[in-house]
């Protein structure tokens, strides 16, 4: 029964029968979802737009991807493990799980940073052309995408400490996350596919 | 009330009865050539087709309201019908019909007056080549057959194709002379086209059709369509100005001004047009007869050229 | 330190804008003067400010419609004046600089904060009443976009006396909105304002998604919910789609304005044609946003004003799927004359126009609604079937614009903008006012006045026809849009007719005020009164409450046995209350800051990034995310209302009605 | 309401160990092959380009189902039919975006 909510919440129960959190966080994601869609259109459309300036085959470097995607990929099985671990309550190994995939994306974060100060420093900042602008945006996007996660960890490990049992509430929360974490691990498939991989060949 | 139901729906009539008796001497509906002519017929067409369902449509709003009104105690009261499967073929039929009719000639039209393609008259009749340049806030017209340019006016043989090519170096805008027919954008870097013919001489407003700042109102040009040896007259007049369009003109004509005179240049630079266009795409401009893209010479440093 | 800002940006030397300014500042403090004298501080702040009651937010979000709604008619009003002048060398008394700002400035607000606030407000009032829920799914979030849209809205009224608006039209079609065409801070204006206000209609859309999708009451399934929730429904997924097209649209002009990158620039290799791809990609869903819940607030009026059950349920709800599945494939209509090729304006031309079938078969049924009822002429009825007159011909002239080849030379005319009035105001407005008459009882426990509502409605209806059929005409006559000044004499009397109708349609504003001050002068008077809850004889969940409803809604959750549930329980003697209980405590929300708070830090952002004050718009993001951290990590968010209290109130009113049946 | 604690992604559906390695794993293969294709120059451009279209599409069902748990089970229906719509309208977005810049590049003989 779907519409039972409404009618359980009478009884006394405080946690249980939360409303349909996640479900409106999947909901969100999709709109987000539009939202890199668009700006993979936009850089679609101005892919071959250099204006005399640096390709991305001149530009990208294949190892410094292949480290970014590995990074990615490996934290995205260490918050898996993260949340089998809340499923089991286990609070403690959450939070060591949790830390790992954070230290994880931050070295994604720190690798993707240290590709875009290269890249500006040789006169190939976002301003340069259109090709250039499409790509800061979309790949900055993900990675801000990424930071707020890596925020959003911070904050998860640290409500944890406070309490002796991962509640409903929390437990929702940390559904989210694994749903927001996996979710820029699916967008990056397609970055590097779409961006990099695609403009090597 | 309902007196006053009925007083509106008089006043509407009046307005409506009014409508076609006025349009006669409206700009889209007393074109002056063969684009606006088939725009016309496409309009009136379309609008009848239209009316078939409208016009129902709002009697029946009218007529049910009233007669079925709550204080008319002889209007049959069916409080559960809400079902009726012969009405909604109805309602869902006429309307498709109608759809599918409009959607034809929507189809035979875009590709008729499609405003890349060339007027049937172009086979017979060699069109007048037009360069057309939208700048802050002014028209530049340019004749490269003739050499010649004029600022805010335009002037065509009647009963000759005219082609134009468009572009713009500043923002966008929009080339629209009413009386002749379809208007298309003015885009920095971008080349739209349009044919036009004036049947008849005439001196016919031209405009932009799309907002383009602060000096927008007054960006009209005078479009004038004369017979052939007036127009010739005209070239030899714009030939006599002393004044001509090159690297060190331009840049001062193309640089914002509000409300400019018309002015004639008795010499163009011959590429100036592609130029402009290539100052956008990298230097580069597409070639009319390959289709491959080519490099312009140009004596103008690029993006400096309005300073 | 101050950024850009200076005080040679407070414009002191335009008069317009400094007795404006005055005016606004003498009714400020007015206000806030009685607010404190009566002490209704604390009373604001804890029952309305920080309520997350979605049917307080939505009484907040009308204010908030109908503020814009005057600030938008002054720019109406204006721009017709200046054109009614302003011809034959004659400047009028609007300076381009002015005027351009005022355009701009009508259109952003009439759409963004005037229809969308209007619209959400009808959709928080009604859906969760309609499909028998105690609140929408995410209460907090509801809050949080109200505040977005409230201080996006205060951004954009700034902009009148620090600086200036924006004054590339309401779209802001790019190279113009461009830095190197516009370096002053009114396009900034613009996209934060849009961008703020996006963020809070977004987070509406996926709320009353997951609401209508997740807390149907029993036995509501999809062919049993109330139009106005399938409208609601659609309207969410529509905006859920859209908005954030717009925002990405909308994020890269301003990544082009802020840090010189080259989306939509001339040079570079920027691509400005790509701006009105995106842009309409939201800009064409967006006009079925808002009426999609206008043809909703239709589809429960006329059945209850006609006595009947609406004419075609199923075909309705299949018509509205439709017209929103449709709605994502015609966005090159607005740019037919951009020059892309045949094909692809036949294309999106012919999509177009399919719209207009389950259009029209919509207006049908309203039709056979009518058919073989009873009607009866309340205030609300005359806007029903008003519109149904003028958004008929409004279809029609869209009909028109959809062929391409037509297009060609209607387009950007006033002919487009008659266009897009007669849908906007015959469809939009005529149907949010409508609902307002409708449900306004159930809102606050008293009808509107009849004859004030009547007078507003015929000084609208005509004062349309006026304002709007010369524009008409005036496209005819090749005069395009956003003109300061003309020289063509055939246009002036038309444009004289135009502004007798908005005169006219000023009428219909007082009117309406009016209305609203003689409908609370007489609130408690007998025949005004609304005891039951019941007014109108109505066939949906929302009218089985008291009006106003408790803070709960229902004491217990109606099972739904029929569509029309509420009429189905009165016609089998069900009572859909279950008057008597027993009653359990209820789970509810607490009210809270977060959201006033997250919207203040927020115009704070929107306001220094825009003078480039960029410690404070630090300040303004980091306010913003820790607000949203502490709002997580607070426990103390919901409270439950005692069974006894519940009963108290459920016997009351249970009181009421027996007292109402005796008399 | 079935989604009762962690709503449509919990109850059984929340994964378990073997189900995240088997995941992992395949998600390297793919990741693998698709730099490999690249680096290679073994195809032909419009061969390597197809390719790593087809390996993406499958790695990021492989995240759906192994990672983001998405099933066919009854109480995700909607979870479903969401993004089931989301991929389809960002199909329509990006295909009409392609046609309709396309149209007019080559309209406008630039670029």
């Amino acid at each position: 029964m779907a519409h039972d909510t409404t009618l359980s919440d009478a009884h006394a129960e405080h946690e249980h029968h939360e409303l349909p959190t996640v479900f409106g966080f999947w909901v969100y994601l999709m709109t987000d979802c539009i939202i890199f869609g668009s700006l993979f259109a936009v850089f679609a459309v101005l892919r071959n737009q250099y204006a005399g300036g640096p390709t991305g085959k001149e530009l990208f470097e294949i190892s410094g991807l292949a480290l970014e995607t590995a990074l990615l990929l490996i934290s995205s099985i260490t918050y898996g493990f993260g949340m089998i671990a809340a499923h089991k309550g286990q609070i403690k190994s959450v939070q060591m799980w949790l830390a790992v995939t954070f230290l994880l994306g931050l070295g994604f974060v720190f690798l993707e940073v240290r590709e875009f100060a290269h890249m500006i420093a040789d006169g190939a900042g976002p301003d340069r052309s259109a090709f250039l602008s499409a790509f800061f945006t979309l790949v900055s996007t993900h990675g801000l995408h990424v930071s707020c996660g890596l925020i959003w960890l911070v904050v998860m490990i640290i409500q944890l400490s406070g309490v002796s049992a991962i509640n409903e509430r929390m437990m929702n929360k940390l559904t989210m996350l694994s749903l927001f974490w996996h979710f820029l691990d699916i967008v990056w498939i397609c970055v590097f596919t779409y961006v990099y991989l695609a403009s090597m060949i | 009330m309902r007196n006053k139901y009925l007083k509106g729906a008089a006043r509407l009539a009046g307005l409506a009865s009014v409508l076609p008796l006025a349009g006669c001497d409206w700009d889209i509906l007393d074109p002056k050539g063969p684009v606006g002519d088939q725009l016309k017929t496409l309009i009136v067409e379309s609008t009848v087709a239209m009316l078939i369902v409208v016009v129902p449509t709002i009697i029946m709003a009218c007529y049910f309201a009233w007669k079925y009104r709550e204080s008319n105690t002889d209007a049959e009261y069916l409080p559960k019908w809400c079902h009726s499967n012969k009405i909604e073929a109805a309602i869902w039929g006429i309307p498709t019909l109608i759809i599918i009719y409009l959607a034809v000639i929507t189809y035979q039209t875009c590709h008729s007056l499609d405003p890349y393609r060339p007027l049937d008259a172009e086979a017979t009749t060699k069109p007048l080549e037009v360069e057309v340049v939208a700048l802050d806030w002014k028209w530049l017209f340019i004749y490269p057959n003739e050499g010649i340019a004029t600022v805010n006016q335009l002037a065509i043989p009647v009963n000759t194709p005219v082609h134009f090519v468009i572009t713009s170096d500043a923002v966008m805008n929009s080339f629209f002379i009413p009386r002749l027919g379809s208007m298309i954008y003015a885009m920095a870097g971008m080349q739209t086209q349009l044919h036009l013919m004036a049947t008849e001489a005439g001196d016919y407003l031209g405009e932009s059709a799309n907002y383009s700042g602060r000096g927008f109102s007054d960006m009209e040009f005078r479009t004038l369509a004369m017979p052939q040896d007036q127009y010739a007259a005209w070239v030899e007049k714009v030939r006599s100005s002393s004044d001509q369009l090159d690297d060190q003109t331009y840049p001062r004509l193309a640089a914002p001004s509000e409300a400019e005179p018309v002015k004639y240049y008795s010499h163009v630079e011959p590429n100036l047009f592609d130029q402009i266009v290539a100052k956008y795409n990298n230097g580069m401009v597409m070639d009319k007869s390959t289709g491959k893209m080519i490099h312009v010479q140009s004596a103008m440093s690029d993006m400096n050229m309005k300073e | 330190m101050l950024g850009r800002l200076s005080f040679a940006d407070i414009p002191l030397d335009v008069p317009i804008l400094v007795g404006t300014f005055l005016g606004v500042a003498i009714a400020g403090i007015a206000v806030l003067g009685l607010i404190t004298y009566f002490g209704k501080w604390g009373y604001l702040w804890k029952e309305w400010l920080t309520s997350v009651d979605h049917k307080r937010l939505a009484v907040m979000y009308v204010v908030v419609a109908l503020l814009a709604l005057v600030r938008g008619f002054a720019d109406a009003i204006m721009m017709r004046t200046q054109l009614a002048l302003a011809y034959a060398g004659n400047p009028g008394y609007l300076p381009p600089h002015h005027y351009d700002q005022i355009f701009s400035a009508h259109g952003t607000i009439m759409i963004f904060f005037m229809a969308m606030a209007f619209m959400t407000a009808l959709f928080n009032f009604v859906v969760p009443l309609q499909i028998g829920a105690r609140d929408v799914a995410f209460p907090f979030l509801n809050n949080l976009s109200f505040w977005m849209t409230a201080v996006a809205f205060a951004l954009i009224n700034v902009s009148l006396f620090i600086g200036e608006f924006s004054q590339c039209g309401w779209l802001a079609y790019p190279p113009l909105s461009e830095n190197q065409f516009s370096p002053g801070v009114g396009v900034d204006y613009y996209i934060w304002a849009v961008q703020i206000s996006g963020v809070g209609t977004l987070l509406t859309g996926v709320n009353f998604f997951v609401t209508i999708v997740k807390m149907r009451a029993p036995g509501m399934t999809w062919m049993k919910i109330p139009v106005f929730t399938w409208t609601a429904f659609c309207a969410s997924v529509l905006i859920m789609i859209a908005f954030p097209v717009l925002t990405v649209a909308i994020a890269l002009l301003g990544l082009d304005r802020y840090f010189g990158m080259h989306f939509f620039t001339n040079d570079g290799g920027g691509n400005q044609m790509l701006y009105l791809s995106l842009i309409w990609t939201w800009g064409h869903p967006e006009v079925y946003i808002l009426v999609i819940p206008a043809f909703g607030v239709f589809s429960e009026v006329v059945p209850a004003f006609s006595q009947k059950p609406i004419f075609g349920y199923a075909t309705m709800v299949y018509a509205t799927c439709a017209i929103m599945v449709l709605s994502f494939v015609v966005w090159v209509h607005h740019f037919f004359t951009m020059g892309a090729g045949a094909d692809v304006n036949a294309f999106f031309g012919i999509a177009t126009m399919i719209i207009s079938i389950p259009t029209g078969v919509k207006l049908f049924n309203w039709l056979f609604t009518m058919y073989k009822g009873r009607v009866e002429f309340h205030a609300t009825m005359y806007w029903a079937v008003g519109f149904m007159i003028t958004f008929t011909i409004g279809g029609m002239t869209g009909v028109m614009m959809a062929i391409p080849a037509a297009d060609f030379v209607l387009h950007n005319s006033l002919f487009l903008i008659a266009h897009f009035h007669n849908v906007i105001i015959g469809g939009v407005y005529f149907g949010y006012i409508c609902g307002m008459n409708f449900w306004f009882p159930k809102v606050f426990g008293f009808k509107l006045n009849e004859t004030w509502g009547k007078r507003a409605f015929w000084c609208w209806f005509v004062g349309f026809y006026f304002a709007f059929v010369p524009l008409y005409v005036l496209g005819f006559e090749g005069m395009t849009r956003r003109l300061n000044h003309y020289s063509n004499p055939a246009w002036h009397p038309w444009l004289l007719i135009a502004e007798i109708g908005a005169v006219m349609i000023l009428f219909g504003i007082v009117c309406q005020v009016t209305q609203l001050y003689v409908s609370i002068r007489d609130m408690n008077l007998a025949e005004n009164r609304d005891v039951t809850g019941d007014p109108w004889n109505g066939r949906s969940l929302e009218w089985s409450t008291s009006s106003p409803p408790p803070p709960y809604n229902f004491a217990i959750v109606p099972h739904v046995h029929e569509f029309d549930a509420f009429m189905h329980d009165k016609e089998n003697g069900i009572d859909t209350r279950q008057a008597g209980g027993p009653y359990q405590p209820i789970h509810m929300p607490k009210n809270t800051a977060a959201g006033f708070l997250v919207g203040a830090f927020s115009f704070v952002l929107g306001f220094a990034a825009i003078w480039y004050i960029w410690w404070l718009a630090a300040i303004g993001l980091v306010g913003v995310f820790a607000t949203v951290i502490a709002r997580s990590a607070n426990q103390d968010v919901d409270y439950y209302i005692p069974a006894e209290e519940v009963a108290r109130i459920e016997n009351e009113h249970s009181r009421k009605l027996m007292a109402q049946a005796a008399e | 309401m079935s989604n009762d604690h962690s709503a449509a992604h919990g109850g059984s559906s929340h994964g378990n160990a073997t189900s995240y390695i088997i995941g992992f794993v395949l998600a390297v293969i793919l990741t693998a092959a698709a730099f490999i294709v690249v680096m290679g120059h073994s195809l032909s451009p419009s061969a390597t380009l197809m390719a790593i279209t087809v390996l993406a599409a499958i790695q990021v069902v492989v995240h759906l189902i192994f990672f983001l748990h998405m099933s066919t089970t009854a109480e995700q229906a909607w979870d479903n039919k969401v993004f089931l719509f989301t991929l389809g309208f960002v199909a329509i977005f990006f295909v009409g975006t392609m046609f309709i810049m396309d149209n007019t590049a080559a309209h406008m003989m630039s670029r």
